[in-house]
C-alpha cells in the first residue's frame, strides 16, 4: 500500500485538475484525440489520488488545532498562510463526509468526461478545460477549511458551469445559464458578507488580531457569537446554500439549467453541485451559528417538507424527461435538508447518505436520459414508448436506477431516505408522516416515466428512427457500470458510508447541543 | 519725459489703471468668447483675452509666464483652435444652435460658482500674503524648474510628446479614403464643402433641429 | 408430537430463541443465496440458453428440499423444541442507536410459511416450463420468478421489521416485473404500475409503523420488541393508544399487500400477468404477506384490541364485498382474483377475532387450493388459446379431463365440502369467530361461504359443463396440457384433499394448533383467551353443520343454473334473474365502480391538482423570479433615461455637485 | 490697491465663472474647448498670483503655471484632434449630438 501520509495529498487532489487544464491549454484544439486523452488522464489521476486518500484515511492522524483540546476531526490538514494580514489561510482538511463527497466528485467527473467523448463535438478542448476547472472548484469546496478559501472555490465552481450550460447547452441555454448564475450569485454574495461580518466580529473581539478570523477551526472552537449576528449570518449562509440545494422556493433555476445543460453537465449538476449546499450547511452554517440554526430549524423543516412533496407532485406532470428528474431532485434534496435540520443523529446520517446516493442515482438517471437523447434528440415523454423491445439492456439499466431512485430496499436510495424518516419521526411524527407520502408520489412520477419510456407498444416516433435506435454502446455501459455497482454496494452495505460519517455527525450534534439519541426514547 | 505719479484727473496709480484696462479687456473679451454666435469671432476674442492675461502677468512681475503665455496661448493654441474652427466649418447660428438647452441652468451655475469663489476669496484673510508682488527673475524660475521640479519637467515633456503623437493619430485621415463615405468626402475637396444654409452645421444627413 | 410444552414463559415473548447451529445457519443462508444466484445467472446468461429454465427451476427445487427439510425438522422432528432460531448474516445499517442487522429467524410460523411458499413456488416453476414454452422472453420470466422466491423467502425469514419491509418492497418489485411481463400490452403496463402504487400507499403506513416501533421501543428486532414490550407497557413507558396507532399503521401495510378493502383494486388488475404468476404471487404467497405480518406481530396486536376489531371488520367486509363481485365477472382469472380477496378477508377476520392459528391454517390451505385453481385456469386458458372469457368456454371437461378433475377438487375444497382442505380451515375460522364472541363476523362469514360455493360452481359450470361456446376456429385444437403442467395440478389436488385433514385433525386438538401454539401463546396470554373444550356434539358440531349446509346450498344452486355433469345449464334463467335486479347486477359487474372512483379521485382530480402545482411553479414561483428580473431591467431602463449620454448634462451635474459641496463647506467652515 | 492678491484672485474667479458658463452652455465642441482654456487660464492666473504674493511659495507659482500651460497645450492638441475625428464621423461639431455614450 502506498503511504500518503508524507504527501500533501489534498493539495494534489485539488490542483491535479488545474495542472491538467493548463496542460490542455497548450494542446492544439484540433487534436481532439489528444485533448480527450489528456482530460481523461487528468480525471483518472485525480480519481486515483482521491482513492489513495480514502485508503489511507483510517491511518492518517487527526489534526489538533494548536491551543485547543482534542481532535478537530480532520485529517491530512495542510496549512499555509495566504493573506497573513487578514489571517486568511490556505487550510484544507478532510473528514469522513468530505472524503465521500470528494470521491463522489472525482468518480462522477471521470464518468462525465468519458461520457462526453461522444456527444460533445464542438470546442472539445474548451469543454474539457471547463470540466477540469469545475472539478477543481468542487473538490476545493469540499476540502477548504478557511472561510475565504471556501468562498473562492465556491465561486470558481460557478464559472465553468456557466460556460458548460451556456456554450454546449440546448436551445434556450442563455436564459438558463444567466438564471443559474444570477441565482447562485445572489446567494453567494450574501454569504461573502456574512463571512466578512463573522471575521470582523472575531477580529474585534480578539483585540484587533486577525489571526484565525477566517479559519473554520478557530471560529468553531471560539463559538458563541452574538445571537443577532448569528441570525443574520446564518440567514445569509442559508440563502446561499438553500439556492444551491435547491430548497423550495428557490428551486426554479434547477429545471431550466438541467433541461439546457449537456448530459454530462446535468450529471455533475445533480450529482455534485447540489451537494455543495447540503455540505455547506453541515460544514459551515451549523457549527458556526448553532443558536440561529436552532431558532430557524422549524421554518427550514417546513420548507423541506414542502420541497419533498411539492417537487414530487410537480414532477408528476412534467412532459420533459429532464425536467421530471430535476423536480425529483428537488424532492430528494428536500430529504437532505430535512435530515439536517431535525438535529437528530439518524436523520443527519441519513441526510449525508442521501447526498451521496442521490449523486450516484440521479447522475445515472441523467446519463440514461442522455442515452435516449443521443438517439432520438428528444426528451418528450409523450413521444417515447416500448423501448424495452428495441433496447432491452438500456431498459433494464434504466429500470434499475428508477427503482433505486424510488427507494427500493437493497439499493442505495433506501437507506438514506429511511434514516431520515426514522430520525424525523423520533423528533416529529407528523413531519415524518407528511414526508412519507412522497413514497407514493415518487412512485407515481417515476413509474409513470418508466412506463412511458419502456413499456407499451413501440411509439411511432421511435419506429421512425429505424436502425438509429440502437442499444447502449460500450462507452455508455462503461460509464454506467460503476454507478450500477455502487448503487448495489451502498444499498447492501451502507456501513461503508455510515462508519465514515459517524464521527463527524456525532461531533456536529455535540456542537449543536443535541446529544445523539439513545434510541430508547420512551 | 516723465509720467506723473498718478493718473491725471483720476488720481489713480498708473498700474491700477493698467490693471483695470487689462482686466476689463480680458473679462469682456472672455465674455464675448462664450456668448458670441460666430465661432470665428469667439476664437479671435479668445486671442484678445489671452493677450490681456499676458499683460496682467507682466504687470504682476511674472515676466517669464507672461512670455510663455504669449508664446503658448497666443501663438500656438489660438492658432490651433482657429484651424480647428476652419476645419469643422462652424459658422454663426441662431441662439438655440449656439447654446445648449440648459444654458439658463449653466448661467445660474456659473454665477453661483463665481459668487462662491469670490465669497471664499473675500472671506479669506490671506495672512501670508505680501502687500506687493515679489520680484522674481527668470533665473530664479529656471533654477527652480531645473532644480526641484526637474522630474516634473521631464514628465511634462513626455506628456507633450505623447499628446503630439496622439493628436496626429486621432486626426489622421484613413489611408484609403472611401469616396462613398460622406465623412471623408467632406474634407477632400472644396466641391463637397457645405457652404449652405446657416445653421445646418452638420450637413443634410442630420437634421439640426435637435431639441 | 403431543409432548409439546405450552408452558412457555409469558414474559419471553416468543418461546426461547437460540442461536442457529452452523448447519441451520448454512441452510437458512442457502435458502436466500440460491434464488438470488439463480436470478443473477439467468439475467446474465438467460438469453443465450436454449432452455432458460435450466438454472431457475433446479435452484428452486433445491430450495424446496432445504425448506422442507428444515420445516419438517422443526414441526415434526421438534428439533428446536417449539422455539426459534436466529442467525446474523451481517450488520446492515449501523447508524448509531438505529442498528439493523441482516438477521434470519426461524420458528414454527416461519416453517409453515416456508412449506407453503416453497412447495407452491416449486410447483409453479415446474408448471411454467410448459406454460411459458412458446414465449420468446421466458428467460426473463424465470429470472423474475427466482427474484420473487428470494424476496418471499427473505420476507418469511427476516428477523426484524425493517428487513421484512425490505423484502416487502422486493416482492412488490417482483410482482411489478411479472405483472408487466408482457410489457408491450398497455393494460399490463398500467396494471403493474397500479399494483405497485396501491401497495406503496399501504407501505406508507408500514414504514411509519416501523418508525413508531423504533421510536417507542428502541429496536426493530422481533424477539427484542416482543421481549421488551410487556415490561414497557407495564412500566407506562408506552401508552396503550400508541400501540393501537402502531398496529393500525402496520395493518395499513398488510392491507396493501393483501389487497384488503379499499386497497383491493390492484389485485384483479394484476391478473394481466402470466397465469403462473397469478397462482404463485397473487393467490398463494405474496398476498398472504399481510396476514403473515399481522400474525408475526401478534404480541403487538394483542395489546391493541381496538386495532384488532378494525382488522376483523375490514377482513370480513372485504370477504363479502369481493365475493359479491366474483358473482358476475366473466374473466375466469378475475373470478379467482376476487375469490382470493374474499378468502384473504377471511384470514384477516380470523386474525381480528384472535384466531391466529385459524388464519394461518386457512392461509396454508388456501394457498394450496387457490394455487391449484389458478394453475388449472391457466391450463384452461392455455387449452383454448389464451382466451379468458368464460362466455367463450364451456363443455371442456372431456377435452381436458385432468384439468377438470383437479379443478373440481379445488372448487370443492374452496367451497368447504368435507373432508377437503377448505372445510377444515374455513370451519376453524368461522367456529373460532363465533366462540370468541364475534357472532357478526361468523354470520357474514357464513353468507360469504354460501356465495363462495355458488360462484366457484358458476365458474366450473361455465367452463367445463353445459354447452360449448368455444370459438369454432379454436374448438378442434383444444387439448389437454403437457405433463409439466398437469403433474403440478395433480400434486396440488392431492394436497387439497389431504392437507386439511392432516393439519386439521383431530378436531379441537389439531396438528397445526400444536405447531403454532408456541408462536401465538404470548398473544393469546395477553388477550386472555383460553381454549375451551371442543364440543363435536355441541356448539362446534352445530357450526360445522351450518357451514356445510350453506356450502352445499350454494353449490347445488350453481349446478342448477350453470350445469354439472349431466345437469344442463339454464342460462336463460340466469339472465332473467339478473334482469330482475339490474342495479345489483350492474354494480357487481362493475366492481361497485371502484376503478371509476379511483380514476376520478386520483387520475382526474389528482392530475388536475398536480397540474395546478406545476402551474403555480411556473407562473407564481418562477414568475416571481422572472418578475424580479424584469422589474430590475425596467428600473434600469428608467434610470438610464437620466443618462442622456451628453457630456454637458454630466458637466452640469458636476457643477451642481461642486456648488453643493462648496456651500456645505462654507456653511460648516463659517460656523 | 489693484496690486494685491485679492484683486488678482477675484479676477481669476470671474474668468473661471465665464469659462464655466461657456463649457456648460455652448453646443459647439470647439467653443467648449475654448471655454476649458479660459478656465485653465483662470486657474493659472490664480496660481501665478499666489506665487507672486506669497513669499513662502518662493516663486514656485510661476513654475507650476508653466507646467499647467504645457499640460493645457497637450490637452488642446488631443482635444482638438478628438473633435476633428468625431466631426469626421458624425459631421457635426455639436456636442449634444454625441449621445453614443448612452447605449
Amino acid at each position: 500500500m502506498i503511504d500518503v501520509s508524507g504527501l500533501p495529498i489534498l493539495s494534489l487532489i485539488i490542483f491535479a485538475p488545474l495542472v491538467g487544464a493548463i496542460a490542455l491549454a497548450f494542446v492544439p484544439g484540433d487534436n481532439v484525440r489528444l485533448v480527450k486523452q489528456v482530460a481523461l488522464a487528468t480525471t483518472l489521476v485525480t480519481l486515483v489520488l482521491s482513492l489513495l486518500a480514502a485508503v489511507g484515511f483510517g491511518a492518517a492522524a487527526e489534526y489538533v488545532l494548536p491551543g485547543s483540546e482534542g481532535s478537530s476531526g480532520f485529517r491530512y490538514v495542510e496549512t499555509v498562510p495566504w493573506i497573513p494580514f487578514f489571517g486568511i489561510l490556505y487550510r484544507v482538511g478532510m473528514d469522513g463526509i468530505s472524503l465521500l463527497l470528494v470521491v463522489l466528485t472525482t468518480t462522477l467527473t471521470t464518468i462525465s468526461v468519458v461520457y462526453s467523448f461522444g456527444p460533445i463535438k464542438t470546442r472539445v478542448k474548451e469543454y474539457m478545460i471547463s470540466f477540469l476547472v469545475l472539478e477543481l472548484g468542487m473538490i476545493g469546496v469540499f476540502l477548504a477549511l478557511d472561510l475565504f478559501l471556501f468562498y473562492i472555490f465556491w465561486e470558481i465552481v460557478l464559472v465553468p458551469m456557466y460556460l458548460i450550460i451556456g456554450i454546449w447547452g440546448g436551445a434556450n441555454r442563455i436564459y438558463a445559464t444567466i438564471k443559474f448564475v444570477l441565482y447562485t450569485l445572489v446567494g453567494s454574495l450574501l454569504m461573502l458578507v456574512a463571512i466578512l461580518a463573522t471575521a470582523f466580529t472575531f477580529q474585534a473581539a480578539n483585540g484587533g488580531d486577525w489571526t484565525g478570523a477566517f479559519d473554520l477551526l478557530t471560529l468553531r472552537a471560539a463559538g458563541g457569537f452574538d445571537p443577532t449576528l448569528q441570525l443574520f449570518c446564518f440567514i445569509a449562509f442559508f440563502l446561499a446554500f438553500a439556492i444551491k440545494v435547491p430548497m423550495w422556493p428557490f428551486h426554479t433555476w434547477l429545471p431550466d439549467a438541467h433541461v439546457e445543460a449537456p448530459t454530462a453537465g446535468s450529471v455533475i449538476l445533480a450529482g455534485v453541485l447540489l451537494k455543495l449546499g447540503g455540505y455547506g450547511f453541515i460544514r459551515f452554517a451549523l457549527p458556526l451559528y448553532p443558536q440561529a440554526a436552532h431558532d430557524l430549524a422549524g421554518i427550514i423543516v417546513v420548507l423541506s417538507l414542502i420541497a419533498i412533496i411539492y417537487g414530487a407532485i410537480v414532477a408528476i406532470v412534467q412532459p420533459d424527461l429532464k425536467k421530471l428528474i430535476a423536480y425529483s431532485s428537488v424532492s430528494h434534496m428536500g430529504f437532505v435538508t430535512l435530515g439536517i435540520f431535525v438535529f437528530q443523529e439518524q436523520a443527519l446520517q441519513g441526510a449525508v447518505l442521501q447526498m451521496i446516493n442521490h449523486g450516484i442515482i440521479t447522475g445515472a438517471l441523467f446519463l440514461c436520459v442522455g442515452v435516449i437523447y443521443e438517439r432520438t434528440h428528444d426528451r418528450t415523454l409523450a413521444r417515447m414508448g416500448g423501448l424495452s423491445k428495441p433496447t432491452p439492456v438500456f431498459a433494464g439499466v434504466f429500470g434499475f436506477f428508477v427503482f433505486a431512485s424510488l427507494g427500493l430496499p437493497g439499493l442505495a436510495g433506501f437507506v438514506g431516505e429511511f434514516l431520515v424518516f426514522v430520525g424525523t419521526f423520533a423528533v416529529s411524527p407528523v413531519a415524518a408522516a407528511i414526508a412519507a407520502f412522497v413514497m407514493v408520489f415518487a412512485g407515481v412520477y417515476l413509474l409513470w416515466m418508466f412506463q412511458r419510456i419502456a413499456f407499451g407498444p413501440v411509439s411511432d416516433f421511435l419506429k421512425g428512427l429505424g436502425h438509429h435506435l440502437t442499444d447502449m454502446d460500450r462507452t455508455e455501459v462503461l460509464t454506467l457500470a460503476p454507478l450500477f455497482a455502487l448503487t448495489i454496494i451502498f444499498g447492501l452495505y451502507p456501513a461503508a458510508i455510515l462508519d465514515l460519517i459517524q464521527q463527524p455527525v456525532t461531533d456536529l450534534l455535540v456542537a449543536l447541543g443535541s446529544a445523539p439519541a439513545t434510541g430508547l426514547v420512551p | 519725459m516723465e509720467l506723473p505719479q498718478t493718473v491725471p484727473f483720476l488720481d489713480w496709480r498708473w498700474d491700477d489703471l493698467i490693471f483695470l484696462v487689462l482686466a476689463g479687456t480680458m473679462l469682456g473679451s472672455a465674455l464675448l468668447v462664450v456668448v458670441g454666435r460666430d465661432i470665428i469671432r469667439s476664437g479671435l476674442f479668445m486671442v484678445l483675452a489671452f493677450g490681456a492675461l499676458a499683460g496682467l502677468y507682466a504687470l504682476m512681475g511674472a515676466t517669464l509666464v507672461a512670455a510663455a503665455q504669449v508664446l503658448v496661448y497666443l501663438g500656438a493654441i489660438s492658432v490651433l483652435i482657429l484651424f480647428a474652427i476652419m476645419l469643422t466649418q462652424s459658422k454663426a447660428g441662431p441662439v438655440r444652435l449656439v447654446f445648449h438647452s440648459q444654458a439658463w441652468a449653466a448661467a445660474i451655475a456659473a454665477i453661483v460658482i463665481g459668487g462662491l469663489l469670490i465669497a471664499s476669496v473675500l472671506l479669506t484673510s490671506w495672512p501670508l500674503a505680501a502687500a506687493e508682488p515679489i520680484v522674481q527673475t527668470a533665473r530664479d524660475v529656471a533654477a527652480l524648474m531645473f532644480g526641484d521640479y526637474v522630474l516634473a519637467f521631464e514628465v511634462i515633456s513626455v506628456l507633450l510628446l505623447a499628446a503630439v503623437v496622439g493628436g496626429i493619430f486621432l486626426a489622421r485621415r484613413d489611408d484609403i479614403p472611401d469616396p462613398s463615405d460622406p465623412a471623408t468626402r467632406i474634407e477632400d475637396g472644396s466641391a463637397s464643402r457645405v457652404t449652405g444654409t446657416p445653421g445646418v452645421l452638420g450637413g443634410p444627413a442630420r437634421p439640426a433641429e435637435k431639441p | 408430537m403431543g409432548g409439546m410444552s405450552f408452558a412457555a414463559d409469558p414474559h419471553a415473548g416468543i418461546a426461547a430463541v437460540t442461536q442457529a447451529g452452523s448447519t441451520e445457519q448454512l441452510l437458512l443462508t442457502l435458502l436466500l443465496v440460491l434464488p438470488i444466484v439463480g436470478f443473477t445467472l439467468t439475467v446474465v446468461l438467460g438469453r443465450r440458453l436454449s432452455r432458460p429454465w435450466i438454472i431457475a427451476v433446479p435452484t428452486i427445487i433445491v430450495v424446496w428440499a432445504i425448506a422442507t427439510y428444515l420445516s419438517v425438522q422443526a414441526l415434526i422432528g421438534d428439533a428446536f423444541h417449539g422455539g426459534a432460531i436466529q442467525t446474523t448474516i451481517y450488520e446492515w445499517i449501523p447508524a448509531g442507536a438505529f442498528s439493523v442487522s441482516f438477521d434470519l429467524f426461524f420458528d414454527n410460523l416461519t416453517a409453515v410459511m416456508l412449506l407453503v411458499v416453497t412447495t407452491i413456488g416449486m410447483l409453479v416453476h415446474v408448471y411454467s416450463i410448459g406454460y411459458m414454452a412458446h414465449d420468446p422472453g421466458k428467460w426473463r420470466f424465470f429470472a423474475y420468478l427466482n427474484l420473487f422466491m428470494f424476496s418471499m423467502l427473505l420476507l418469511v425469514l427476516a428477523a426484524n421489521f425493517l428487513l421484512v419491509f425490505a423484502a416487502w418492497e422486493l416482492v412488490g418489485l417482483s410482482s411489478y416485473l411479472l405483472i408487466g411481463f408482457w410489457y408491450h400490452k398497455r393494460s399490463a403496463a398500467l396494471a403493474n404500475k397500479k399494483a405497485f402504487l396501491v401497495n406503496r400507499v399501504g407501505d406508507i403506513g408500514f414504514a411509519l409503523g416501523i418508525m413508531a416501533i423504533w421510536t417507542t421501543i428502541g429496536t426493530l428486532d422481533f424477539v427484542q420488541v416482543f421481549d421488551l414490550l410487556p415490561a414497557q407497557l407495564a412500566g407506562g413507558h408506552i401508552e396503550q393508544w400508541m400501540m393501537v396507532g402502531i398496529c393500525l399503521l402496520l395493518f395499513c401495510g398488510a392491507m396493501g399487500k393483501s389487497a384488503q378493502f379499499p386497497l383491493h383494486v390492484w389485485l384483479p388488475d394484476a391478473m394481466e400477468g402470466p397465469t403462473p404468476v397469478s397462482a404463485l404471487i397473487h393467490a398463494a404467497t405474496m398476498v398472504n404477506a399481510g396476514v403473515y405480518l399481522v400474525a408475526r406481530s401478534s404480541p403487538l396486536f394483542a395489546t391493541a384490541p381496538e386495532a384488532l376489531i378494525l382488522v376483523a371488520a375490514v377482513g370480513i367486509f372485504t370477504a363479502i364485498f369481493a365475493a359479491s363481485i366474483a358473482f358476475t365477472q366473466k374473466d375466469i382469472k378475475r373470478v379467482l382474483a376476487y375469490s382470493t380477496l374474499s378468502q384473504l378477508g377471511y384470514m384477516f377476520a380470523a386474525l381480528g377475532v384472535g384466531a391466529w392459528t385459524a388464519a394461518i391454517f386457512h392461509l396454508a390451505t388456501h394457498g394450496i387450493f387457490k394455487g391449484l385453481l389458478f394453475l388449472g385456469s391457466g391450463s384452461v386458458i392455455h387449452g383454448v388459446h389464451e382466451e379468458q372469457d368464460m362466455d367463450k368456454m364451456g363443455a371442456l371437461r372431456r377435452k381436458m379431463p385432468i384439468t377438470h378433475w383437479t379443478m373440481l377438487i379445488g372448487s370443492l375444497a374452496i367451497a368447504g365440502i368435507p373432508p377437503l382442505a377448505g372445510f377444515f380451515s374455513k370451519d376453524e375460522v368461522l367456529g373460532e369467530a363465533f366462540k370468541l364472541g364475534f357472532q357478526w363476523v361468523w354470520l357474514i362469514g357464513v353468507v360469504v361461504a354460501l356465495m363462495t360455493a355458488f360462484y366457484m360452481f358458476r365458474l366450473m359450470g361455465k367452463t367445463f359443463y353445459g354447452e360449448s361456446h368455444v370459438d369454432p376456429h379454436v374448438e378442434p385444437h383444444v387439448h389437454e396440457s403437457p405433463p409439466t403442467m398437469t403433474v403440478p395440478l395433480i400434486i396440488l389436488a392431492v394436497l387439497s384433499v389431504v392437507a386439511g385433514a392432516y393439519l386439521g385433525l383431530p378436531l379441537g386438538d389439531s396438528t397445526i394448533h400444536h405447531w403454532l401454539a408456541p408462536v401465538f401463546h404470548p398473544a393469546l396470554e395477553t388477550m386472555g383467551v383460553h381454549a375451551e373444550p371442543y364440543q363435536l356434539f355441541g356448539i362446534d358440531g352445530a357450526l360445522i353443520l351450518v357451514s356445510v349446509a350453506v356450502a352445499t346450498i350454494g353449490m347445488v344452486a350453481a349446478w342448477r343454473m350453470f350445469g354439472f355433469f349431466r345437469i344442463h345449464d339454464r342460462l336463460d334463467t340466469v339472465r332473467a334473474l339478473t334482469a330482475r335486479v339490474p342495479t345489483l347486477y350492474q354494480g357487481s359487474f362493475h366492481k361497485w365502480y371502484f376503478d371509476e372512483l379511483n380514476d376520478l379521485l386520483f387520475v382526474r382530480i389528482g392530475g388536475r391538482v398536480a397540474d395546478a402545482f406545476a402551474w403555480f411553479d411556473v407562473h407564481i414561483i418562477d414568475g416571481a423570479v422572472n418578475g424580479v428580473a424584469t422589474l430590475t431591467r425596467r428600473a434600469g431602463d428608467e434610470v438610464r433615461q437620466s443618462q442622456t449620454g451628453r457630456v454637458q448634462n454630466y458637466a452640469l451635474g458636476i457643477a451642481g455637485g461642486l456648488i453643493l459641496i462648496a456651500v456645505i463647506l462654507l456653511l460648516v467652515g463659517t460656523r | 490697491m489693484s496690486q494685491s492678491l485679492d484683486a488678482y484672485l477675484l479676477l481669476a474667479c470671474g474668468l473661471f465663472a465665464i469659462g464655466t458658463f461657456g463649457f456648460l452652455a455652448r453646443r459647439n465642441a470647439i467653443a467648449m474647448l475654448m471655454s476649458v482654456e479660459i478656465m485653465l487660464n483662470a486657474v493659472n492666473l490664480a496660481i501665478v498670483a499666489f506665487g507672486m504674493f506669497i513669499p513662502a511659495l518662493a516663486g514656485a507659482g510661476q513654475v507650476i503655471a508653466l507646467f499647467v500651460m504645457a499640460v493645457a497645450a497637450a490637452e488642446a492638441t488631443v482635444g482638438l484632434a478628438i473633435v476633428i475625428a468625431i466631426y469626421r464621423n458624425r459631421r457635426t461639431p455639436l456636442v449634444d449630438e454625441y449621445a453614443s455614450m448612452r447605449e
